[in-house]
């Protein structure tokens, strides 16, 4: 049987991924992959798919994030119900974290295969940036702060970020998640306490958030890409970005610890957040089809492909009891950490897309203007409030 | 105008087309009101008005290209009031030809007839047949845009006499002619009739053709027919002020005044012993007529009853007569000489006036006494 | 016949200018109306320019220069890619395969956006009916609605006529969203026509659909060229509904170039992207440049006379 | 001549007419039955899926439309979100000033194509091409074309202004004459030859007439030329306008709204919210509120365009 | 008329317009060849042609809108053949009015004014002096769109009047108008002219026009001039077949025959006793014509010298006068009677001709005897 899989993964790292997800599947079945890739990440895809899904033609399989995306077409009965493979599979038990298998669960069904975790909460520094300013490498936010005088002295950018909501959201979860800690990101960002959301913790991080404006100023790059080259070349110092950027490093022929390092939580909280890309399977009346993509399920949450594909991709597999020993320097700080439980909710999967959203739109203007830490506290304490 | 209606059933014997009580509005503008006209058997009618009359509206209404608010047509005995346009029995040429410019001129002159699903020897027989009638023969295979005004007039006449259909409509066919073209086809139009004897319908609002072909003329106004009769009874009794002044170029001179008895009073006096008063004359203020042609100069005045000296302002020789634009009690007075005259511009010259020519109107009523 | 003019002077020139003044080939008008134009070319072939001579270069040359500066080295090597190599994803066979599809849908499009859009306008001049004018109204006003917001709801209309997904169903979105503009420009072509070619086709016997194909139809080419190319390089051009209301086995060429160009597989190609980019544009500036004077012959007939 | 007695004599003539008026709903029934695609998609399409819209803008759907009423919400939110007002002022801007400079400049051109020149076909097709060209590859020739290391800046400076500084992509002060550059080049070619067309029907004499009068040649366009070619500004105006209210394809290839909020538009505003944010009453809020400012515009306008004229 | 080259400076002196020679060609197709006119201080000169024998690309060469290939005009003494239109000394009405339709009737008259930068006051005068001689006062606020065609042609004949010029060019500007205003605006373009006394240029194919309006008359074929004479003189000597043929409504009747001695020979034959030869009669085919109004009916035939009996085709009443279309010979022959007549169609009549009133044309080169 042809399935049809969209997603967006077309960038060099992705796409090779991907080929191998599809040759494993091809060799495991004699069902065909038919490759539905949409260059232009999720905000061209996701109409699409969506569409698709509801106008009643929908795709076999289709990558979309974690989160609460779904649960409304799970909701209207527009997913396929995989709990029958998921038990057969034991996937309560090897799926690491689990909270991964339960964004995948909807009133005790599981409606989708986890298939790798985003670990956002990075920071990308150039060595030889801070070498030519004749300072040490840092190896958190403070060095930053400090090196800074000296990086620009030396012409190079202290910190870069495209201008682009996402990136800047990113780089805020990272502070948030990194400086203030377990409790704070989740009193923050789940439960929306208005005690955390005012408090002097929060200020604090905003008080961080305004020097990165200042060490960001200097730089108009749009795209997380050309920020990421910044760092490559040497422009840079620094870039807060998720593991993927580790892939251009690879394509540029770099290495971690002579050319470039990895730092996790801006060097203090180790903590990564689990969520990440997730397949999910619109129900089809074809039995034929809805017998290869439970097939297909299987395949994309095997060892072989969990392997294959998360090294490819730069990710980190979602479950622990595979070997990942020939993974870099940079996933194997990712998975130490994974191992030693320092997970947490990606904040996608906590707020709705909208309160996403709107603090994507509000950091945005915060870095286009002279916002102060106080206003930016409060604007952010209202959405996120108004979200719970 | 028509003062009785003949009752339908026996009427209809000697009658091509019976209008009865036609009325058309536009939204809320009447445009014809209360219409009744009988159109014999191959009579040529021909209506004539003034722009924005209602002439091509009554035509399209004849014709089945606009639908009447009120009242009945009918076209050979039959009530043909809601039929369409190709079942009425009719043939219609337009001003502008509207000839189809993609096909050939055969395929103009047989569109309809294919439309009608008639056999292809009857539609070759038709044709040939209008080609002849017309002199169409050598331009069968051309486009329109490859033929003159005239040609392509004929052209248009040639798609309604294929047709084969009792009722000819025209709307001002020829105004888009030059003068030399306009009077040829008139008269080859008029030789068709007589040939034909279809009965024509024919709008224009140039009453030389009026005059000229017309068994009978309709003049309308506002929607209104002002008089139905035979062009030189329209001529020499117009049966109102607006008929007077819209029949003959240059336009009736009229004076102001009043009724003594059978004498009028104004700038002028005239004795109206000569007159055919339609009813016995009643005092009052009356507009006396008279046409520049009938107004006698100099030497011919002499024997008139009615003499007065005016001042010529304009000479216009036109080479087979001549006008003089005069003034007379501040009003134009206008006077057509036969041939070339010697008279010149702010001569003073004597001019006559014969009773027996001249019309006299009701000043309130504007309606002939 | 001269000889005729017996009133007239004998022949004789006097003093002064006579005959064809002559000018200096260049006033300084001229001057300023042709530098005028050269400037403004300049400007509008300049992105032309940088396309091709981008798309002529390889990777390295592109990566150090100027973009203006023509290739040192020319070679074919991006728009063969562009056209067959280029990947997304898993499919690495470029631009190949959506060029056939554009076609497949761009031809059952125009010809049913025109064809509905010419009766309706033939339908509004010469058959009004009451109310004809309203639905006039509302589809123009519906030429101003962000295609966005018709989405969801034509998502699900396509989904209620099983059109889902299928070229037909694309075809009735394009035909939906030609309409207004098109209908416009229609209507307005139809009115200019004389009415008494409607009333003469009447009165011979010809009904709706004979007047129509026969006798307005056939002298309507300005008008039609006009529709053709408007729909054809916006159909051509479109991506928002070619990629929603289709599958990727049916994906137009410009969803092809978004992937192409989007993907930045390592490196961003940019002579590649531009020889996609080329390669996609090239059909309907091939009906620009073929169909000329036409088009603005039927502009004027159609748009002008709002 | 005399008629020959034909034997098919009124063979044209159909069967009895009515006698009574027929039906007004059948009179004519072709003429509805093609008229019905017309009808079905101004009162389906347009007026039901924009009815559609305004109800579903005062739920609280998310990614799914459902009917769970919330009243203002939407709209209060709507209006106390930055980056939507940011969009209305940013559509202002550019639609005023792409409007205007379209409308002055698509008139220039074709002036200046209307001086008898040589090679007025080629001057021509240069000006109308890029409008065969499709947004995604106007945006992105523009942005190479513009961008600071490879583009026009790197260019100048090349020649040895060193200092000299175009970037209008990455500065949030001048990103708008970035859109506008590739915005009016792309569009203007057609408003141009709109205009050509109608300068080509001014009556000849008209011309004469200023000519006799001494009336130098930008005089007569402006006083003369210009308020006859009326409707063709309107014509214009309207395809311009069409295109504005939709800007969407261009700022997402070219800028996708940024630098910043620098060049977001309601039309990305209600895209986001649709299908980035999923929630999709905010997005029919915001489209709500777009068909009420084009209702606004237009209304006025259609009154006086179509109000009370007849044929043609 | 000058016959004879005076030196420049006195030969200017009573002339208005002066055309030399002038040539102009399209490309390849000469349109206007070695054209000579000199048109006197206040004359009213009338070029007369059929469509597209130039007359229109003449009258633009003098106003200077077109460049003529060869040839000099002087306009008051002034060599313009270079000059710009407005500085010519010239004011134009053009056929389709040419007003600018979005600005007042008052703004249509000064724009021009305006723009020569006149001061304010007597920009305020002369518009005022225009629209006192054309009644145009209560209209200087409407926009052309609210006119009708006659309000129209006078605001158009206002902005050439404003102007203050010495020549006034006008092409074919009543065309567009219907019959009746028609008549009316050349009578007040008549009396405007006499008050005015300016130097005025105008064409037109209408010759009816031609005749009342103009002083001397030019009739163009080909680019060529025919003939240039007064009204009268064109109509009764024709100066060529072509003239003949197309001056006269309907036109004049041609019969081919060949002269002996004085004696015409042909359907009829003809002694020319009383007709004035130009040279010496020598044998040879001619064409023989006469005007339908100069041919004797019946009773009046009876003492003509000849006389010859046809039967009548087609009567045409028009009230102030009667065509007969009958057939001699094979071809048409027209007969134009004053007033009505009992002559129907199909009776036999002996028309009588007169040679004095008659034209002999050489049958090859077309130019009268
Ligand atoms: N479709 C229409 N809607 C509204 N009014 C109309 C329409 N057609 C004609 N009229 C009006 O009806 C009146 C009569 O028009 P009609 O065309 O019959 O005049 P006409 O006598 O043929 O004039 P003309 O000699 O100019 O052709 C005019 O006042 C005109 O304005
Ligand atoms: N711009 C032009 N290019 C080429 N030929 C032209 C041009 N203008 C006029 N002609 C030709 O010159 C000849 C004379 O034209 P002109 O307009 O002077 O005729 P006219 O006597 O004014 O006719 P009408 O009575 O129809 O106005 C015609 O044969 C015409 O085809
Ligand atoms: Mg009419
Ligand atoms: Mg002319």
């Amino acid at each position: 049987v042809d399935l049809e899989i969209t997603h967006w993964w077309t960038s060099g790292g992705e796409a090779a991924a991907v080929r191998a997800l599809a040759e494993q599947f091809e060799a495991t079945s004699d069902n065909t992959w038919v490759d539905g890739a949409i260059a232009g990440s999720g905000g061209v895809a996701r109409p699409i798919i969506i569409s698709r899904i509801l106008g009643g033609d929908p795709m076999a399989a289709t990558q979309l994030n974690h989160g609460q995306q779904a649960v409304e077409l799970i909701e209207a009965g527009l997913m396929l119900d995989l709990t029958d493979i998921a038990e057969a599979g034991d996937w309560a038990n090897i799926v690491n974290p689990p909270s991964l298998l339960e964004a995948c669960t909807v009133e005790g069904r599981v409606y989708c295969v986890p298939l790798n975790i985003h670990s956002p909460q990075w920071m990308w520094t150039s060595l030889s940036a801070f070498d030519a300013a004749g300072v040490a490498p840092a190896q958190n936010w403070d060095d930053l702060k400090a090196a800074a005088p000296a990086l620009r002295e030396a012409g190079k950018q202290p910190l870069v970020s495209g201008a682009q909501g996402w990136q800047y959201a990113n780089q805020f979860n990272t502070f948030v998640s990194g400086l203030g800690g377990e409790d704070l990101y989740y009193a923050v960002y789940r439960d929306g306490d208005e005690a955390a959301l005012m408090g002097t913790e929060m200020k604090a991080i905003w008080d961080e958030i305004v020097i990165t404006r200042d060490l960001m100023a200097g730089t108009a790059i749009q795209d997380w890409n050309l920020a990421t080259a910044e760092v490559i070349n040497g422009n840079a110092a620094a870039q807060v970005m998720g593991d993927w950027a580790q892939g251009e490093f690879a394509v540029a022929g770099k290495t971690a610890g002579s050319d470039y390092d990895c730092i996790i939580g801006m060097g203090r909280a180790q903590l990564i957040a689990t969520a990440g890309d997730a397949f999910y399977f619109p129900v089809n009346k074809d039995e034929e089809v809805t017998a290869a993509q439970k097939e297909l399920a299987q395949v994309l949450i095997s060892p072989e492909a969990q392997v294959t594909f998360n090294l490819k991709k730069g990710s980190l597999p979602v479950r622990g009891d595979i070997d990942m020993s020939t993974a870099g320097t940079c996933m194997q700080k990712g998975l130490a950490v994974l191992a030693d439980g320092g997970t947490i909710d990606s904040s996608d999967m906590l707020l709705s897309p909208d309160a996403v959203g709107q603090i994507q739109d509000m950091l945005v203007d915060f870095y286009a203007s002279d916002m102060s830490a106080e206003d930016a506290q409060a604007e952010f304490a209202k959405i996120v409030m108004s979200d719970k | 105008m028509l003062d009785t209606v003949p009752p339908v059933s026996s009427a209809l014997d000697d009658i091509s087309v019976s209008i009865r009580d036609l009325e058309l509005a536009f939204g809320s503008v009447k445009v014809l009101k209360d219409l009744n006209i009988d159109i014999h058997k191959g009579e040529f009618l021909v209506l004539l008005g003034a722009s924005g009359c209602g002439k091509s509206t009554l035509l399209n209404c004849i014709a089945g290209l606009l639908e009447p608010t009120g009242g009945q047509i009918f076209i050979e005995g039959q009530n043909v009031t809601w039929a369409e346009p190709s079942e009425r029995g009719i043939g219609m040429v337009f001003q502008s030809y509207a000839l189809y410019p993609q096909m050939s001129v055969k395929s103009n002159l047989s569109f309809g007839l294919k439309n009608a699903k008639l056999p292809k020897d009857q539609i070759e027989k038709r044709v040939a047949r209008a080609a002849e009638i017309l002199h169409l023969g050598p331009l069968l295979d051309r486009k329109p845009g490859a033929l003159s005004g005239g040609q392509r007039q004929r052209v248009a006449i040639g798609r309604a006499l294929v047709r084969d259909v009792d009722v000819f409509l025209f709307d001002e066919p020829l105004s888009n002619l030059d003068a030399k073209l306009r009077a040829e086809l008139r008269v080859e139009l008029k030789r068709l009739h007589q040939s034909l004897a279809n009965t024509m319908i024919y709008v224009t609002h140039d009453q030389v053709e009026a005059m000229t072909l017309a068994d009978r003329i309709a003049i309308m106004k506002g929607g209104v027919i002002q008089q139905l009769a035979a062009p030189l009874e329209i001529y020499n009794t117009p049966a109102n002020l607006y008929v007077a002044g819209f029949i003959g170029a240059p336009p009736m001179n009229f004076i102001q005044g009043a009724l003594r008895g059978t004498d009028f009073e104004g700038i002028i006096n005239v004795p109206m012993q000569g007159y055919g008063f339609s009813a016995a004359p009643k005092d009052g203020a009356v507009v006396f007529g008279i046409r520049p042609e009938h107004v006698l100069v100099n030497d011919a005045a002499a024997s008139c009853a009615v003499q007065t000296r005016v001042v010529v302002d304009v000479v216009e020789p036109m080479g087979a007569d001549t006008l003089l634009w005069c003034t007379l009690g501040g009003d134009e007075f206008r006077i057509r000489l036969d041939g070339q005259t010697p008279i010149r511009q702010g001569d003073t010259i004597t001019v006559g006036i014969d009773p027996a020519r001249a019309s006299l109107f009701d000043k309130e009523t504007e309606i002939r006494l | 016949m001269a000889d005729l003019s017996v009133n007239t002077p004998a022949t004789r020139l006097l003093d002064g200018p006579s005959g064809k003044r002559k000018r200096a080939r260049f006033t300084p008008k001229r001057i300023m109306i042709y530098g005028a134009l050269l400037l403004v070319s300049f400007y509008y072939l300049l992105p032309l320019w940088v396309m091709v001579m981008t798309s002529l270069k390889g990777m390295p040359e592109v990566r150090m220069g100027n973009i203006f500066a023509p290739p040192v080295e020319i070679t074919f090597e991006p728009w063969v890619k562009a056209w067959a190599q280029a990947c997304t994803g898993l499919n690495c066979d470029g631009l190949s395969r959506g060029f056939w599809n554009s076609v497949q849908i761009t031809v059952p499009s125009v010809v049913l956006s025109i064809i509905i859009a010419s009766v309706n306008g033939y339908a509004l001049v010469n058959w009004r009916f009451k109310g004809s004018e309203i639905f006039f109204t509302i589809l123009i006003f519906g030429a101003f609605i962000p295609y966005q917001v018709m989405i969801y709801p034509i998502v699900i209309i396509l989904r209620e006529l099983g059109l889902m997904g299928s070229v037909w169903g694309l075809v009735m979105v394009h035909t939906i969203f030609g309409m207004p503009i098109l209908t416009l420009l229609f209507r307005n072509y139809f009115a200019s026509l004389p009415e008494e070619l409607f009333k003469a086709a009447r009165v011979d016997g010809a009904g709706f659909w004979r007047i129509f194909l026969k006798v307005l139809v056939p002298m309507s080419l300005p008008i039609f060229t006009v529709a053709v190319i408007l729909q054809l390089t916006g159909i051509w051009n479109d991506f928002l509904f070619g990629v929603i209301y289709t599958k990727p086995a049916t994906y137009p060429m410009t969803v092809q170039l978004n992937n192409i160009v989007n993907s930045v597989q390592g490196v961003k190609e940019y002579n590649v992207n531009m020889a996609a980019t080329l390669l996609t544009g090239i059909v309907p500036l091939t009906v620009y440049l073929i169909s000329g004077k036409l088009f603005v012959r039927g502009i004027a007939s159609g748009a002008v006379k709002g | 001549m005399t008629a020959l007695p034909d034997p098919d004599r009124g063979a044209v003539r159909a069967k009895a007419a009515p006698a009574r008026r027929p039906s007004r709903l059948l009179h004519n029934p072709m003429s509805k039955v093609a008229a019905m695609p017309m009808i079905a998609t101004a009162l389906v399409i347009f007026v039901g899926c924009s009815l559609w819209t305004v109800v579903h803008s005062f739920t609280d759907s998310k990614l799914l439309p459902r009917l769970n009423f919330v009243g203002f919400e939407q709209y209060e939110r709507l209006w106390s979100s930055s980056r939507w007002i940011t969009s209305v002022e940013n559509i202002a801007i550019y639609g005023v000033t792409a409007l205007v400079l379209s409308l002055v400049l698509g008139f220039l051109f074709a002036a200046l194509l209307d001086q008898r020149i040589r090679a007025e076909g080629i001057f021509r097709t240069i000006i109308l091409y890029p409008y065969a060209l499709s947004f995604i590859v106007t945006g992105l020739v523009w942005q190479w074309v513009l961008n600071p290391d490879f583009g026009i800046q790197n260019v100048v400076r090349d020649l040895g202004f060193a200092s000299f500084s175009f970037d209008p992509l990455n500065n949030p002060d001048t990103v708008m004459i970035a859109l506008l550059m590739a915005g009016l080049w792309q569009g203007t070619g057609l408003v141009t030859v709109i205009m050509l067309a109608g300068l080509r029907g001014v009556d000849e004499d008209i011309w004469k007439a200023t000519r006799v009068d001494g009336i130098p040649a930008w005089k007569t366009y402006l006083f003369v030329v210009v308020p006859i070619l009326r409707p063709v500004f309107v014509t214009a105006t309207v395809l311009i306008a069409t295109g504005i209210v939709k800007l969407y394809d261009l700022v997402v290839a070219l800028t996708n709204g940024g630098p910043g909020s620098a060049t977001q538009m309601p039309a990305l505003y209600v895209y986001d919210a649709m299908f980035a944010k999923q929630n999709l009453a905010q997005g029919f809020a915001a489209s709500t509120i777009m068909l009420l400012a084009v209702l606004v515009l237009l209304i006025p306008w259609s009154i006086h365009e179509f109000g009370g004229k007849k044929r043609g």
